[in-house]
């Protein structure tokens, strides 16, 4: 009984209906789950893992999919084995969520905005265990605490907003978990969430699975998580399993060609050190690619100092300003000519209200810009206008920062035209060069966003953010939405382009393993200040503030051999960034431990 | 797998091979999608039909709309039945020479029922893209420009509790005779109508626009259109109205039908058109009384309208799907 | 959200007061004239007399501050006089009818209830079909039960009422025989009997006005319901292994009904406003066979007093549409 | 017996909004007043005179009347009570004149007073009522249905000024009639109970009255002649089809008679031109074309008026080539009225060298071409009327412009408005009028030169073709001054005579009115010369 799997997948091969015929979601995967143990399945975006667990919970027919072959047979808690695969829906309700617990991606849209977290805790006991309502609560808040959420009383009855994101997935396990299920199938858990929540969750999961010894199926496309969660790992590519082995196998002798570029694809955090300068990452199959630090010079073009940004909290009958978000308070940095300076830090830190202040898409309270030696604060709405040719910014989602309704040769020649630099067929051109220089093929330029992968889809705005041919890029997280294996010819791209046309950038990440890898200089913020900043090789070696620290450690390495356990970690909730008007903050001040490397004296929040 | 997807693992081979294809026309691919929507096809059609039948039937159809037989013609050309009434009453009073039948006073139904229609459709269109535009301009400016939001909507409230008749008794006094002066009477009730039944009913449409305007404000690409230096009328023309098109669209369908049924309401209420030209609401509304008695004269223009409403609905739906590049692409 | 309440509710009297004016200008700008029912038998003379007698002999502005203070202070004077007895608006002026010479309230009170039943049991019944016909649609997308109820709502749009009206007449009363053509309205229901008199004479009237309201609606439905039911919280909810029923009927009919529910209240008003063609064409003299009756007989004061009336509920509905939304989604917050 | 017949169910697509007709003057007002209170002395459906309240017709020779025609003495029925159980006196009578002629009360049937110099009573069944000039028709005061009485000790406080104020004797008036009103719903419902109090102890046989107002002339002829469900419905103008299709439900019948209302096409005599200011619109003249005889007269004889009747009103209508068509004696018949003669009419215009010299297929006259706009109030007859005519005017060269005009505007007399059918900014339009009582003395004026709407009179005024002509003037002096009734006849037919053929209006139909009452209402005897329900104690259930 025990040595039998509890899930074996054999075969599969769904189908959906599309308008222009069918669709192959995956094709002839077959694997097993056995129990007690953690099989991850990775791929790129769109192979087919989302399909294959979701064929397992027979969901997908509800999205239009449907099973043509193949056999899903799940050792039941009692009555043995059955194939999922040709159960009725009235026996795979009884299954679902009673005995295969399901997390999904988006702990956002995940939970229903309108019940309370203790109605959604609840339902799913209240089904599958018969309980009546006082039981299953209490066994809420039971699971709630399990997954360490504090108060959890409290939180039964809140509204899913108005909890954080990590808390939120906690929510989503706790219900995934509620049932105590046999098969726990946890698609892209923490794809969306923060490091030092990610590593949390990761955490809690692994715990959790030792202490029930439920099976887990992880589904992912970070290799980092892969390394800290798996037993075994599934690799599929374009609706296939391509290879399937132990985690040592995989991470250390990968046979199948795409296992490998994935694995070169990822930045290992570490991997700089001793390095001074940022280098384009070795991807396979591309050949004649030259790996060149990336030096810069040390000329200044952009000062920020004592940078304030804050949001007014609107309220009374009057709709007076009640409160303020301090979003970003007093930052000062540098950014060099041709290189990178990067800001990480938790979400919510201030990181993107910095970025944007620079370029006066929000307008900062107070402090001083100086791009090129201009005062950028200071200028009026037209030589605003005319400065921001010089500055441009690429956004975190490359689904959200282009127009859907625009072709892509139109978005990209939107800045040109807004400048009047040039017209008719000379933009034509100019629009393929910029094409050419994103390695895009020019005949994308009649499509449309929604037609494009996401790694394609940035390039798009890097390329409209190349458009004016600028000496400042402003990256928001350009590269967190995209794939690993695609955010690694993003990354190139723009280390290529540094190199090539001496940009600058000031790049906003949470990922401290890509910020690593492109980095200068490095900016930690916390709560709207920088905690410290500093070259990277120091920063990273060298790690002074607190927060820093414990930073470094929630971040997961793509190595099996350095996972990290619960008890690493710890981190405090951040402190809400409102203060009412009459607060003012100290002033921030640094000291430097090192040339150039400066941590934070003042009290930080932390 | 491919080759050469072995040999590049990391390119997505399939959009490569996209790549390759000729580049398509945007207009060849709206087409297409909307060849595609069965529904809107064939409201398109039905729709073509229609406005064709209005627009040139009166050219090449014998009889004319207005013209009243007169003399001893008068007795025995009023009242006439449809031909297919042969297939249950052949002794009914009929005559090839009026496919549908004369009304009370000898008119040709068949002529009425093309020349109302070219006064009806041409209210009901010109009526919804009067409301639409007012509806839309209203709508996004409140919802892009937060100052103006509540001054906006309030002014919506006010339109909201106006009452039409007044309306369009003051704006008859204030512009009838300078109208007719310049466009003659038609033209010059024509325009009144189309303008009153637009400036009554934008406001839904306008709501509907600034809610979405709101939501798509926030979004991304327009902070990015912003820090590429777009200036904001560009932005609302490039980046916020193309993406609100699709709840316009919507209004743009019950606009119609609406503008269609108030015209109608305004003829019965002595406001509409001189009482000569027909449309299709005031033959349903003259046929009324003699429902019993001649059933066809209410039925055809009431299927006329429904008909018409129909199919620009479903046209609306395809025209909404093949506009979207999102769907477009599906 | 109270002071959001609050805030609006004060931003409201500005906005009601302009409306107001705006009433009454446009109102004074129409043609028409009060004596235009009186027959042509009756002199100019003694036309010009009873105008004079009707107050149209002053200014503008003084009868629409008359008015204004009639019915923003005396009429709420009235109002408590009658629930408490009291003698606050003893001999003070009301606003008075120019048809009927008496006051406009007290024809309004009269009328709201017909009105109430008839509309208000319309826009109830609309709903009860409406509802399920709209999320039947949405959760079988383009079955052939979608594709008839587009059909039909499309068609029960297109329909003006004085048609689909005399239609129902002509069947149901004329041929058959079942109901009325004409409403009652002075049958008071105290039995079983004048109960289903009550129905009887009511079942056309809210069958033609809730054959369009079922129309918008249902659209509506539907296309909420659509936008939910792709949302990954349904997802969610059905790995829960929770039953096709509640997971449609609850998690995505509680998220759908949000814009529904604003766009109901948004159309409450309309039951006070009544239905002037359906009103008209059964004879039911509600609100709106009295407004078309007043605009007709150019009965400023009642015309003035009752958009007026309609403005405030508009105003008023706007506002409850938005607490609604407010209430009903606890994602929003008015601050 | 009183009450053995149950209820009745009247319709009146027009709902009343007061019971007091002084404050109001609508038909159906004044009609469904008359169930409750009464005049002094009605007439019947024969247009004659017939004592009510009062014990005999007062005349010069059974004295009532004085012999310089200044003075009409009334007599009173004794033992009429009021509903609330007094009796009725001559000071009630007395009363209904003052307050009537309060300056402030707003009469709208002031001019039954007219002349009026005092109301006397002598005792408390007796009234004298003082003319200030001799009257040779002094039958104004107290008599038919606009001038009923009204209850002094109802109506005291509510004169003048106060008028208004008195809702409940507004809506609830008390009289001696044979109902009372219990409840008064204003522009919706009235029910009436029988009035205890009534003088004839067998009457009325209805218990109650439902009193439905409001929807429209189809839906209330549908609730008589089809379901049945009303009784009675009043003033029915439907196409005659209409009606007769209606009648073949077999439920009830349509009644018609005729008064003197007339469907007539009023001639501009002056020039409507926009072009002209605002002071000379409508008020110079004379008209560019309609004023030259064959133009008036061609456009005459292209009309069909047989097949208007036919269309038009069925029954409920004659052809008619007079101005005042009743009482018969006053009717002219011009020859041709009754046929249509387009080429006559042709040949008429050809004849006065107008004709078409353009090539257009419309003729000139001095370079102006025969284009009219003809307008009228929005009505479904009306408009096919509008139809018809147009498409007979355009064979005689004549090009209409057809414009509808809701009845609100076109009839109300707001200056403001350019659309009223004062103002007359047209070059024809139709409407029906008519008088009341049977003496056309004061009708006949509405052709009198001085009578004309104008700026200067705020565009009041009867004579709207503007109409001048020296004779007609003379010719209705003389009526004024002729108490004698054969010579009274004489002018009249005069004055009908000289509209027609100087182009004041083109009358086309005399119109009955036409009522409908079901098959088992008996009594109905319609009445156009007083309230249609003026006999509604004598209706009665029947078999
Ligand atoms: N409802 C659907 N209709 C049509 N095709 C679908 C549908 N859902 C998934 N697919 C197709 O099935 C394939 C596999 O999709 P799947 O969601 O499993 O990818 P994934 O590996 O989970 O990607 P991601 O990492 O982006 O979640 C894709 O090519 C996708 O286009
Ligand atoms: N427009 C705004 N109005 C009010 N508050 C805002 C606004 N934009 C940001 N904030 C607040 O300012 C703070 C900093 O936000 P910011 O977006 O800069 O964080 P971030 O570090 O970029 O986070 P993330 O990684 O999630 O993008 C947050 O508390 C946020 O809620
Ligand atoms: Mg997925
Ligand atoms: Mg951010």
């Amino acid at each position: 009984m025990l040595d039998q799997p509890i899930a074996q997948i054999k075969g599969l091969r769904v189908e959906f209906q599309t308008k222009d015929g069918p669709v192959v979601g995956v094709q002839d995967v077959s694997f097993d789950v056995n129990p007690g143990e953690t099989v991850c399945i990775v791929g790129e975006s769109g192979s087919g893992k989302s399909v294959s667990s979701l064929s397992l919970m027979r969901l997908v027919e509800f999205g239009g999919g449907e099973i043509t072959s193949g056999q899903l047979v799940f050792d039941r808690r009692e009555g043995g084995q059955v194939d999922l695969g040709d159960t009725d829906q009235a026996l795979m309700k009884q299954i679902r969520g009673n005995e295969i617990g399901m997390i999904f991606q988006e702990p956002m849209t995940a939970l229903n905005p309108v019940f309370t977290v203790g109605r959604q805790l609840t339902e799913g006991l209240r089904i599958h265990k018969n309980m009546n309502k006082a039981q299953a609560e209490a066994r809420a808040i039971e699971l709630l605490r399990e997954v360490r959420i504090p108060e959890p009383e409290r939180r039964m009855k809140q509204y899913p907003h108005e909890l954080s994101g990590g808390m939120r997935q906690r929510v989503v396990i706790a219900m995934a978990m509620a049932c105590e299920p046999r098969l726990l199938i946890a698609d892209e858990p923490t794809t969306a969430l923060d490091v030092t929540i990610q590593a949390e969750i990761l955490a809690l999961m692994d715990r959790l699975k030792r202490e029930t010894g439920t099976a887990v199926m992880f589904i992912t496309h970070d290799m980092a998580v892969v390394a800290q969660m798996a037993d075994r790992v599934v690799v599929m590519f374009r609706g296939n399993k391509v290879e399937e082995g132990t985690v040592h196998e995989i991470f250390e002798n990968p046979q199948h060609d795409y296992t490998k570029a994935l694995l070169a694809a990822v930045p290992k955090l570490g991997e700089m050190s001793g390095k001074n300068y940022p280098e384009p990452m070795k991807l396979m199959g591309a050949e004649d690619q030259k790996i060149e630090p990336i030096k810069g010079s040390d000329e200044v073009i952009l000062n920020v100092e004592n940078l304030v940004t804050r949001f007014p909290v609107k309220g009374g009958l009057l709709r007076r300003t009640v409160a303020n978000v301090h979003a970003v308070e007093d930052v000062s940095f540098k950014v060099f000519k041709g290189q990178t300076l990067s800001l990480v830090g938790e979400s919510g830190c201030g990181k993107s209200s910095a970025g944007r202040s620079i370029l006066r898409l929000v307008e900062p309270q107070s402090g001083k810009v100086e791009f090129e030696g201009r005062d950028i604060l200071g200028l009026n709405q037209n030589e605003l206008h005319k400065a921001r040719q010089d500055m441009q910014m690429i956004f975190q989602d490359p689904f959200a920062s282009l127009n859907p309704q625009m072709q892509l040769m139109d978005q990209v020649a939107e800045p040109m035209r807004n400048y009047g630099l040039a017209s008719g067929s000379e933009l034509q051109d100019r629009v393929a060069n910029l094409f050419d220089r994103v390695h895009l093929p020019r005949s994308f330029m009649r499509r449309y966003p929604h037609e494009m992968s996401g790694g394609q889809r940035q390039r798009i705005a890097i390329a409209r953010a190349l458009a004016l041919n600028p000496k400042l890029i402003v990256a928001d997280e350009a590269v967190s939405a995209l794939d690993v294996s695609v955010q690694a010819q993003v990354l190139n791209l723009m280390m290529e382009l540094q190199a090539e046309l001496g940009l600058s950038f000031l790049f906003i990440s949470h990922d401290m393993a890509v910020v690593e890898r492109v980095s200068h200089q490095v900016g930690v913020m916390y709560l709207g200040r920088i905690v410290e900043i500093g070259p990277r090789a120091r920063v990273f070696e060298n790690p002074q503030h607190a927060y820093t620290q414990a930073l470094m450690k929630a971040v997961p390495i793509a190595d099996p051999n350095q996972r990290k356990s619960e008890k690493d970690l710890n981190f405090k909730p951040i402190p809400s960034p409102i203060h009412d008007l009459n607060y003012s903050p100290e002033p921030s001040q640094y000291m430097e431990v090192a040339p150039g490397h400066f941590v934070l004296t003042t009290d930080s929040g932390y | 797998m491919t080759d050469a997807a072995k040999k590049d693992p990391l390119q997505h081979s399939s959009v490569q091979q996209e790549a390759e294809k000729a580049p398509r026309s945007q207009w060849r691919d709206v087409w297409d999608q909307f060849k595609s929507h069965r529904g809107a096809l064939s409201g398109g059609i039905l729709f073509l039909i229609i406005c064709v039948g209005v627009i040139f039937g009166p050219l090449v159809y014998w009889n004319d709309a207005q013209y009243v037989p007169t003399g001893r013609d008068f007795i025995k050309l009023r009242d006439m039945r449809p031909i297919y009434h042969a297939l249950w009453d052949p002794s009914a009073k009929m005559d090839w020479a009026y496919p549908l039948g004369t009304d009370n006073l000898g008119r040709d139904t068949l002529s009425r029922l093309m020349f109302g229609g070219r006064v009806s459709l041409a209210v009901g269109m010109a009526a919804m893209v009067l409301a639409l535009l007012l509806g839309s301009l209203v709508g996004v400016v409140a919802g892009y420009f937060k100052r103006l939001d509540g001054l906006l909507m309030r002014l919506t409230d006010l339109f909201l509790a106006l009452p039409l008749l007044p309306m369009i008794l003051v704006a008859a006094v204030l512009f009838r005779e300078s109208l007719s002066k310049s466009i003659g009477p038609e033209g010059g009730v024509f325009v009144l109508i189309v303008c009153l039944i637009g400036i009554t009913s934008w406001m839904p449409t306008a709501r509907i626009v600034r809610g979405d305007v709101l939501a798509i404000k926030e979004r991304e690409f327009v902070l990015a259109a912003r820090s590429i230096g777009t200036k904001p009328d560009k932005i609302i023309s490039r980046h916020i109205l193309p993406n609100v098109l699709s709840p316009i669209m919507v209004s743009a369908t019950l606009g119609i039908a609406t503008a269609i049924i108030t015209e109608s309401a305004l003829s019965f209420l002595g406001f509409g058109f001189p009482p000569d030209f027909p449309t299709w609401g005031r033959l349903l509304n003259d046929a009324v009384d003699r429902m019993t008695l001649f059933p066809e004269r209410v039925l055809w223009p009431g299927i006329l309208i429904s008909l018409t409403v129909l199919s620009v609905n479903y046209l609306g739906d395809g025209l909404r799907d093949a506009l979207d590049p999102r769907i477009r692409g599906r | 959200m109270l002071t959001f309440t609050i805030r609006r509710l004060i931003l409201a009297v500005p906005t009601l007061l302009f409306i107001s004016l705006v009433i009454f200008l446009l109102l004074e700008l129409a043609p028409g004239d009060p004596m235009a029912q009186v027959p042509l038998t009756v002199p100019p003379e003694v036309k010009e007399k009873m105008r004079l007698a009707l107050g149209l002999g002053e200014p503008v502005h003084i009868r629409f501050w008359k008015w204004l203070v009639q019915f923003f202070w005396i009429e709420p004077q009235v109002l408590i006089d009658n629930i408490f007895g009291t003698t606050f608006s003893a001999g003070d002026l009301r606003v008075i009818s120019w048809q009927t010479r008496s006051p406009v309230m007290d024809i309004v009170v009269q009328r709201l209830p017909q009105t109430l039943w008839v509309v208000g049991t319309a826009y109830i019944v609309a709903i009860v079909i409406a509802l399920p016909i709209g999320i039947y649609s949405a959760y079988r997308q383009y079955s052939w039960f979608d594709q008839m109820g587009t059909f039909v709502s499309m068609v029960g749009f297109s329909v003006p009422p004085f048609f689909s009206g005399v239609l129902v007449i002509v069947i149901f009363s004329v041929q058959l025989g079942w109901f009325p053509s004409i409403y009652d309205t002075t049958l008071v229901v105290d039995s079983w009997d004048t109960f289903v008199k009550q129905l009887q004479q009511m079942v056309m009237p809210v069958m033609v006005l809730a054959l369009q309201i079922t129309a918008q609606l249902s659209r509506f439905m539907r296309a909420s319901m659509l936008d939910n039911l792709n949302q990954d919280y349904v997802r969610t909810a059905r790995a829960k292994g929770l039953s096709e029923y509640v997971v449609v009927m609850v998690h995505v009919l509680r998220n759908s009904m949000i814009p529904v529910v604003t766009v109901i209240a948004l159309g409450i008003p309309s039951i006070f406003g009544g239905a002037i063609i359906t009103e008209q064409v059964f004879k039911v003299n509600g609100i709106g066979q009295l407004l078309i009756g007043a605009i007709q007989a150019n009965d400023l004061p009642m015309v003035q007093t009752l958009t007026f009336i309609f403005a405030v509920l508009i105003v008023l509905f706007n506002l409850i549409a938005d607490v609604l939304y407010g209430i009903l989604d606890p994602r929003i917050r008015y601050d | 017996e009183r009450g053995s017949d149950g209820q009745v169910n009247i319709i009146y697509w027009q709902a009343p909004s007061i019971l007091n007709p002084f404050l109001s003057g609508g038909t159906k007002d004044v009609e469904a007043a008359s169930l409750v209170i009464e005049p002094l002395a009605r007439y019947n459906s024969s247009g004659e005179m017939v004592p009510w309240l009062a014990e005999e017709i007062p005349t010069t020779s059974n004295g009532g009347v004085s012999e310089d025609l200044t003075s009409i003495t009334w007599k009173l029925k004794k033992g009429i009570k009021w509903s609330d159980g007094s009796e009725l006196t001559s000071a009630d009578v007395k009363f209904t004149y003052e307050y009537c002629t309060h300056p402030e009360g707003g009469c709208a049937q002031v001019t039954k007073f007219e002349g009026v110099t005092s109301v006397e009573t002598p005792d408390d069944y007796t009234v004298v009522v003082t003319f200030g000039a001799a009257t040779p028709f002094p039958y104004g005061p107290f008599v038919g249905g606009e001038s009923p009485i009204l209850q002094k000790a109802q109506f005291e406080q509510c004169m003048g000024a106060k008028a208004p104020e008195c809702t409940d004797a507004n809506f609830g008036p008390i009289g001696t009639g044979p109902f009372v009103v219990e409840e008064f719903k204003p522009n919706d419902v009235i029910t009436f109970v029988a009035n205890d109090q009534y003088r004839d102890a067998s009457k009325p046989a209805f218990s109650r009255v439902l009193f439905k107002g409001g929807g429209d002339a189809t839906a209330a002829g549908r609730a008589v002649l089809e379901t049945g469900e009303f009784d009675y419905a009043w003033n029915l103008q439907l196409a005659p089809d209409v009606i007769s299709q209606m009648e073949a439900a077999g439920k009830g019948k349509a009644v018609a008679g005729f008064g003197p209302l007339v469907e007539r096409l009023m001639l501009n005599n002056t020039n409507p031109s926009p072009d002209l200011g605002p002071d000379e619109r409508s008020v110079v003249r004379p008209h560019p074309f309609l004023s030259d005889p064959a133009v008036y007269k061609a456009m005459s004889m292209a009309i069909d008026r047989e097949l208007l009747v036919e269309i038009g009103y069925g029954k409920a209508g004659k052809v008619t080539c007079s101005w005042v068509p009743a009482p018969e004696a006053y009717a002219i018949s011009p020859e041709g009225c009754n046929v249509q003669d387009v080429a006559g009419a042709n040949a008429m215009l050809d004849e006065a060298g107008i004709v078409d010299t353009d090539g257009d297929g419309i003729r000139e006259k001095d370079g102006v071409p025969l284009k009219v706009l003809y307008q009228t109030s929005t009505n479904a007859v009306r408009q096919d009327f509008q139809a018809l005519i147009k498409q007979w005017w355009s064979e005689i060269g004549i090009d209409a412009e057809l414009r509808n005009i809701n009845a609100s505007v076109f009839f109300g007399g707001d200056p403001g408005s350019p659309d009223t059918f004062q103002k007359f900014y047209a070059d024809v339009e139709m409407y029906a009028n008519t008088f009341n009582g049977t003496d056309p003395q004061s009708y006949f004026g509405n052709g009198l030169c001085d009578k004309a709407p104008t700026p200067a009179s705020q565009w009041q005024g009867e004579n709207i073709s503007r109409f001048c002509d020296e004779e007609f003037d003379a010719l209705h002096a003389e009526l004024s001054g002729t108490a004698d009734m054969a010579k009274r006849v004489e002018i009249g037919q005069k004055l009908n005579t000289i509209i027609f053929e100087k182009g004041g209006m083109i009358p086309l139909v005399h119109r009955g009115r036409l009522s409908a009452h079901a098959n088992t209402l008996g009594g109905v005897d319609l009445n156009v010369w007083d309230s249609e329900l003026w006999n509604i104690a004598d209706w009665h259930r029947a078999e």
